[in-house]
């Protein structure tokens, strides 16, 4: 039976460490779509972090520095991809795209001009708790940033349902003509808006390549992006369960991983596609209890 | 000495393009009064409130608060100000919830039990009873209002404006409002702006009264030294008998159409949830009839019904007899009905493509072949429309939106005339068109119906169905509620029909 | 109204004829006489991926330096544009093209056009592209040294007392389903019962799916992990350190790396068999259409090495490699008969 | 509209090319080479000239048909996966069905557009019967139809390549066959013009006919302009939308059968047969402007870069450069585009 324990443990830790990039952005792409965006870049979000984070950990010699990095790189693709479809109105999906490949790019041609290296942060693991059976591995021994969503996660949901910010995000991303007749500088609040989304999806980015592999290669998100979009769809429009689905998709993958290590085998390309026909289904499925902002993807211009 | 007033605005000038919408205005609100802002639509009263929020930038002008020159940037800056509005049309946010609504505007942290509490309170001072936790988007058009009132009380403006309070409201409705505003003013201080398009209204709860007509202040005046004729003799510009103060032709020439005639619209049993509830009207050809009632009654439902935008729940739509298929896109048009929509720039006109190509929009048959448009047949008609109508308009191929509202609304007219249909449904006809072309538009309507084409005129002024109609349905909360010949209708026997008590 | 598939099917292989058939290109090494000898090389994965790719192009290159050439590189070349790429390497006026694996093999027909007439051409193969009078083929057979992997990889189990083993690589394709199947044959070569745990990531590259597999590997108490990879490799055979399991190169000699630490270098590094072929080039001595076939216990490459073994280990490894080389040992037979 | 548009344009343009020249004068290599190499690659020969041509083909496609949704206002951003759909579909038939001789070549092409209209019109069917998001569905069935593609090339009963002896067969699938592939006039390293090409041309004379002549064009306007208006005048808009949709689709189907049976690629099915030529395609139509002849340049102008790409290495700069300079480019063309419709707005 102890075998069994193990093997959960073992999925479990491996979830774990595939859903945290996932969390990170989908806790931005959460805010970034309540307020109206759909926001196509967390892709470029994600690398632009992951690449900046290895870099500046190999300029300071600190992981910790790096991770910072990330944040702000990732934070300076959402200012970009705000001030473009919020300022300048430029169809969101377009500058999204744009900026993934300007982002994949970048990094391709910059990670093949110098050497990177190896940085991680710091492990952590918590005493007694760490001894727990089953769980106990799994959610007490981690790199350091996953801890960091015990916070996050709390304060997006804050954010978005009790402040005064994010009251006023949702009413832009409701029904941003009466958001605005309110006083509420709507283009504002969904720049700012993308870029907590761009912090924290450069978060995810850079816990991928500081915490979880210790080094970066091209295109090393590979789509992780996309798959956080599909949770927040997934999830329809609600935290809970986006983050729900970033556990689904993580622990899917966790699962074809780890499933011929316990003697089984499955179609990669099943599971490879399950993220994306998960979200096509809950939307075929479940529209009408969802709670889709009323102007998701939808700019708004002051005219009357 | 005497107190400064309370807001004073001083040679306001606001131009959008050609059109002055504000011109040179002046207005003084004293404290502890309700004062009333009357003017035709499109005189520019919405402009001038939007102006005072900060929503819309003046281009000259100044705005003082209190006696001390101020500048507004936006409605917050108003509210700080002690400017608090409820809008003409609403600004609430339908998911989120009553309480959420109402602190939506303000600053600060959001504490929900204060907020909600305080909504209970306020709502309790001012007899505005609603369930702060409801969802917005749940609510009947008057308890939105109510939520629209308290989002505004709530922050204690000393002026308070007020952009057509009561045009969803019911008579019963109006009238606890307007105690409500006695006695914000009286006991409270505060200024009331109201605007309206309801002379009873205003003469009955007003102190002082404005009237602006294109733009500009024409008459000033202590309510008690004025009466309805004059003001609505100042609105118009013109003498003008109450039963057409629109200022067009008496309704004496309509002929009445005969109960002989044929029966070219028949809606029977319509029913849209929400919306429509089981309404059923008839028109015959040669007849005007009106449908009155106050805004949020159905109306716009049973306007989107005929535009073929919204399928009904239940219920039949016969044109000349004929059930019309609903589900099928354009049938209502192929079966010979012509709507001039109460929007025309959501469901009438395309503004981006050309005067030409909006002219056709609906008989595109009738101008190409089995694939291709024919250029040469197109322009044919399409110049031979624009003369008839007499549309002005830099070329056919400019764009719908270089052309002033009353040339598109022009286009429309002539689009669905075009077509030679049996039935017209005309829905608010005469908004934002200035006198002389809803005169225009009046005769068009009536040799329309002299020509045996059945007319059905939506409206939510009396003054409008009063002049122009042969016959007139009430409807309200999405049914009829009465029906009897426009001769026999006065003023306060709609007002009475408007609130539901039939 | 269907046909069968083998209307379009390759011809069969031809058996590489021994160095008699080839032809000397004249000028070699600047085939095409412009006074300057550049060497093109196609890679389809990523050449700074510190492994199996990255090694074909730094061979070439450090070779080619010393002889004052130039080389063009091109890493990450879609399949589909194989053969685009390799004309545009022709345009450029390349002496020689170098093609980095068989993945890219249909560039080979631009070798017969006219825009690559005075070109030669250098393509490695595992007995999967067929032999044209216009290049010259580099064939190794990966039955050989994954077996051999598995050998060595077997002699450090059995003196760790383990019997399972673990094989994490990208796609599910065919050629890795060969390399993980002669390396199981080649662990049961000295533990019968030994079994081996599979793991598809998918992707070469996705250094943290590669972690994972190898994590959930490592917890079911592998005791030797193969990260057959590309980019992902460094990560997954540090986190193999961490639990200290026995570690293969995929490729490569790294018995001097450090972080990570590996255990056996298995050497079927194409930058060798590239670097012998640059050889015999600059020389004027390279033919074309043969096939130069590199043996295991024959050639220096490929061949596998313990970086710390134990004379005995080695010993006993070196033995198993003569075997093979002298062919008492059909390394066939034997992933026939223990690689299932 | 101004006159400083194209002058805007222009130096946009230029601050994006300056940018990435800094790009590779910062990593230590020579704009001027890289430049050179760039024109060289793309414009310097007859063979040079062939292969841009070869790559503008099927972007036109996707960017004709892009422009066909996106004036019906359904907004497709799944054209990758279309056109890998479109590959597998024509692939399928070439290697397959026993269709003498060139009318093959037909058949890959109808095939492919067939199967990648359906897969997009799938999308349509979404949005009307549930209101999903055209963009969102578009988007997330490209990563569907990358696993499709990659599950028929590993698998043997499908496509994937017929094995010879013990040697391992690659994910791909058979080379079609000759009747299959798209003919051209001339041949490499001369000047070659491929049949896709006039494919590409003639969608995109089509297309501009079929907008801005036909009813079809003028209703399908309408529902893209002003939906509610389209309604009342009685147009199907739904319906207008997912045949707009559907054609977008086919296009970039279409696009996947020339990069298939065209000398651009090894004519098999292989997983990145698509070379991203789908995200391009949408590019080139967006700045294009949705106008199909506009396409033709705009496609032009990708091709150079693709082809000229192809030159870059010998410079030492990476390839990936390319993709830099591709996404500076259009957000250069889109930014002036943007100062421009400010005051109308007003
Ligand atoms: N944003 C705008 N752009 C152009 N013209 C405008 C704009 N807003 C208002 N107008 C024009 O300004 C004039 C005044 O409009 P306003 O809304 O102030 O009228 P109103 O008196 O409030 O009418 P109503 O009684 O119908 O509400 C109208 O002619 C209107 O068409
Ligand atoms: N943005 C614009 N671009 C080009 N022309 C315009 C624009 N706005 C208005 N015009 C033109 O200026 C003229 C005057 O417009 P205006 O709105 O004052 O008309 P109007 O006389 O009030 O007409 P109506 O009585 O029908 O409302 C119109 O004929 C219109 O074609
Ligand atoms: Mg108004
Ligand atoms: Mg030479």
């Amino acid at each position: 039976m102890s075998g069994v324990a193990e093997d959960l443990a073992t999925i479990l830790s491996s979830g774990i460490r595939l859903t945290a990039p996932l969390v990170f952005a989908a806790c931005g792409e959460y805010v970034a779509e309540r307020a109206g965006t759909l926001n196509v870049s967390v892709e470029a979000m994600m690398l632009g972090a992951a690449f900046g984070a290895i870099a500046v950990a190999g300029l300071t010699g600190s992981a910790t520095v790096g991770l910072l990095a990330g944040v702000l790189l990732g934070a300076l693709v959402g200012a970009v991809h705000g001030a473009l479809s919020h300022r300048w109105h430029v169809n969101t999906f377009v500058v999204g795209l744009v900026l993934n490949a300007l982002v994949l790019g970048l990094t391709s041609y910059l990670v093949t001009v110098g050497e990177l290296g190896r940085h991680q942060v710091a492990q952590v693991s918590v005493p007694v708790l760490r001894d727990l059976p089953v769980l106990g591995a799994p959610l007490f021994v981690e790199r350091w940033p996953v801890y960091l969503l015990l916070a996050l996660v709390p304060l997006t949901w804050w954010l978005v349902e009790r402040s005064r910010w994010g009251l006023e995000l949702r009413a832009a991303g409701e029904n941003p003509e009466a958001a605005d007749m309110t006083g509420i500088r709507v283009n504002l609040r969904r720049r700012q808006a993308l870029l907590w989304c761009g912090a924290l999806a450069g978060l995810g980015g850079a816990y991928l390549a500081v915490g979880e592999v210790g080094s970066f290669n091209q295109n090393m998100t590979a789509g992780r992006g996309y798959l956080v979009i599909a949770a927040v769809i997934f999830g329809g429009w609600r935290l809970g369960r986006t983050l729900a689905g970033c556990a689904v998709f993580g622990l899917a993958d966790a699962l074809r991983l780890a499933l011929p290590a316990l003697g089984y085998t499955v179609n990669s390309q099943l599971l490879v596609s399950a993220p994306y026909l998960l979200a096509l289904l809950a939307m075929l499925l479940f529209t009408t209890r969802q709670r889709r902002p009323g102007a998701l993807a939808r700019p708004f211009r002051r005219t009357s | 000495m005497a107190p400064e007033p309370a807001l004073r605005l001083r040679g306001i000038t606001k131009r959008y393009g050609a059109v002055v919408a504000c011109d040179r205005v002046d207005l003084t609100v004293e404290r502890g009064e309700i004062h009333g802002l009357l003017g035709e639509n499109g005189a520019g009263k919405s402009t001038l409130m939007r102006i005072l929020l900060g929503l819309e930038a003046r281009d000259s002008g100044t705005v003082e608060r209190d006696g001390r020159a101020v500048t507004v940037a936006g409605p917050r800056e108003a509210a700080a100000l002690g400017i608090g509005m409820v809008h003409q049309h609403l600004s609430l946010v339908d998911p989120l919830t009553v309480w959420e609504n109402v602190v939506l505007g303000s600053a600060g942290p959001v504490r929900r039990a204060a907020a909600r509490a305080e909504v209970r309170a306020v709502a309790e001072r001012y007899g505005l009873v609603i369930d702060p936790d409801a969802r917005v988007g749940t609510l009947s058009a008057g308890e939105r209002q109510r939520v629209e009132l308290l989002k505004c009380l709530r922050r204690d403006p000393a002026v308070l404006i007020m952009d057509e309070p009561t045009s969803v409201l019911t008579a019963a409705e109006s009238a606890e409002l307007f105690t409500v505003l006695r006695r914000v003013v009286a006991a409270e201080h505060r200024a009331v702006v109201l605007i309206s398009h309801k002379l009873t209204e205003i003469t009955t709860a007003t102190d002082r009264v404005t009237v602006m007509r294109a733009g500009r202040v024409v008459l000033r005046r202590a309510t008690a030294a004025t009466t309805e004729a004059e003001l609505a003799r100042e609105m118009v510009g013109r003498e003008v008998t109450l039963g057409a103060a629109v200022g067009v032709l008496p309704n004496a020439t309509a002929p009445a159409a005969s109960a002989a005639s044929a029966e070219a619209l028949r809606l029977a049993g319509l029913t849209v949830r929400p919306g429509l509830d089981d309404l059923s009207l008839t028109v015959r050809s040669g007849e005007i009839v009106g449908l009155y009632g106050a805004e949020g009654n159905g109306q716009k439902t049973l306007g989107d019904v005929l535009s073929g935008l919204t399928v009904p729940d239940a219920g039949t739509v016969e044109v000349a007899g004929a059930p019309v298929d609903l589900r099928r896109p354009g049938a209502l048009s192929a079966a010979g009905l012509g709507i001039v929509p109460e929007d025309r720039h959501h469901a009438g006109v395309v503004l981006d493509l050309s005067v030409a190509e909006n002219l056709v929009l609906t008989r595109l048959g009738d101008v190409s072949g089995r694939v291709f448009v024919d250029r040469r047949r197109l322009r044919r008609r399409v110049r031979a429309l624009v003369d008839e109508y007499g549309i002005t308009a830099a070329s056919l191929d400019a764009p719908l939106r270089s052309l002033s509202g009353g040339n598109q609304q022009r286009v429309v007219l002539a689009r669905e005339l075009s077509g030679r249909p049996r039935v017209l449904v005309a829905a608010q006809p005469s908004r934002g068109l200035d006198v002389g072309a809803v005169e225009d538009l009046y005769a068009r309507l009536r040799r329309c119906a002299d020509d045996g084409i059945a007319v059905l005129v939506i409206s939510t002024e009396p003054a409008e169905i009063l002049t122009l109609t042969t016959r007139l349905a009430v409807i309200f909360r999405g049914r009829i509620v009465g029906e009897l010949p426009t001769a026999r209708a006065d003023p306060e026997r709609l007002g009475l029909l408007v609130g539901g008590a039939a | 109204a269907c046909v069968s598939n083998d209307e379009t099917a390759a011809p069969a292989p031809s058996a590489a004829p021994g160095g008699s058939t080839g032809t000397l290109l004249p000028g070699a090494p600047d085939v095409n006489g412009d006074g300057k000898v550049v060497i093109g090389v196609l890679s389809p994965g990523d050449i700074n991926d510190n492994g199996y790719y990255e090694s074909f192009v730094v061979k070439a290159e450090a070779f080619a330096q010393a002889q004052d050439w130039t080389v063009i590189k091109r890493g990450s070349v879609p399949v589909s544009e194989a053969l685009t790429a390799a004309r545009a390497l022709c345009r450029q006026r390349a002496d020689m093209v170098a093609i980095g694996a068989s993945e890219l093999k249909d560039a080979i027909p631009a070798s017969e056009e006219a825009v690559c007439a005075r070109t030669a051409w250098y393509v490695p193969s595992s007995a999967n592209v067929p032999q044209t009078p216009r290049i010259m083929l580099s064939s190794d057979d990966p039955n050989q040294s994954m077996l051999v992997a598995g050998y060595a990889a077997g002699l450090l189990m059995r003196a760790r007392n383990t019997t399972r083993a673990g094989f994490v690589t990208g796609p599910e394709a065919d050629f890795t389903k060969i390399a993980s199947t002669a390396f199981l044959a080649g662990i049961r070569e000295l533990i019968p019962g030994a079994t081996l745990v599979t793991t598809y990531t998918g992707d070469f590259d996705d250094s943290g799916k590669a972690r994972e597999a190898t994590q959930a590997q490592l917890s079911q108490g592998v005791g030797a992990i193969y990260p057959y990879l590309g980019g992902a490799t460094d990560v997954a055979t540090a986190l193999a350190n961490s639990a200290g399991a026995i570690t293969l190169t995929p490729g490569t000699d790294r018995c001097a790396s450090t972080s990570p630490t590996f255990d056996v270098s298995v050497l079927f590094d194409p930058g060798d068999y590239f670097a012998a072929a640059l050889q015999l080039y600059a020389a004027g001595r390279l033919e074309m259409g043969i096939t130069k076939t590199w043996q295991l216990g024959v050639d220096p490459y490929p061949t596998v090495k313990l970086c710390k073994g134990t004379p005995e280990q080695n010993a006993d490894l070196a033995a198993f490699i003569a075997d093979i080389g002298r062919g008492t040992i059909d390394p066939a037979a034997e992933v026939r008969r223990l690689g299932s | 509209m101004t006159r400083t548009g194209p002058w805007l344009s222009a130096a946009i343009v230029a601050a994006a090319l300056v940018l990435s020249g800094l790009l590779i004068a910062v990593t230590g290599g020579s704009p001027a080479a890289a430049l050179r190499a760039l024109v060289e690659g793309s414009l310097g020969d007859a063979a040079a000239v062939s292969q841009t041509l070869l790559y503008a083909a099927p972007l036109m496609l996707v960017a004709v048909g892009t422009c066909c949704s996106a004036r019906s206002g359904a907004f497709n951003i799944g054209q990758e996966g279309q056109v890998l759909i479109g590959a597998l579909a024509g692939a399928a038939a070439g290697l397959r069905l026993a269709v003498p001789g060139p009318a093959l070549a037909l058949v890959v092409l109808f095939a492919a557009a067939l199967a990648a209209g359906a897969w997009a019109w799938l999308s349509a069917l979404m949005n009307r019967l549930r209101g999903v998001d055209i963009a969102v569905s578009t988007l997330l069935m490209t990563f569907l139809a990358q696993q499709v593609v990659a599950f028929a090339v590993t698998t043997p009963w499908l496509l994937q390549e017929s094995r010879w002896g013990a040697a391992a067969a690659l994910p791909q699938s058979n080379r079609l066959p000759a009747g299959a592939l798209l003919g051209s006039l001339g041949d490499h390293p001369g000047p070659q013009l491929n049949l896709g090409l006039g494919v590409g041309l003639v969608a995109a004379l089509l297309m501009a006919v079929a907008l801005g002549r036909t009813r079809w064009g003028f209703r399908l306007t309408v529902a893209g302009l002003n939906p509610a208006a389209a309604r009342h005048a009685g147009i199907p808009v739904t319906a207008v939308g997912g045949v707009a949709l559907a054609v977008s689709g086919a296009l970039a189907g279409m696009a996947g059968a020339v990069l298939l049976a065209s000398p651009l690629s090894t004519n098999r099915l292989q997983p990145d047969i698509s070379i991203n030529i789908g995200w391009d395609g949408l590019l080139v139509a967006l700045i294009a402007r949705d106008r199909p002849l506009l396409t033709i340049p705009v496609a032009g102008l990708f091709a150079v870069l693709r082809a000229g790409g192809s030159f870059l290495a010998a410079t030492g700069v990476p390839p990936y450069l390319v993709d830099v300079v591709k996404a500076l480019l259009t957000l250069a063309f889109v930014a002036p585009a943007v100062l421009r419709r400010r005051p109308g707005a007003a």
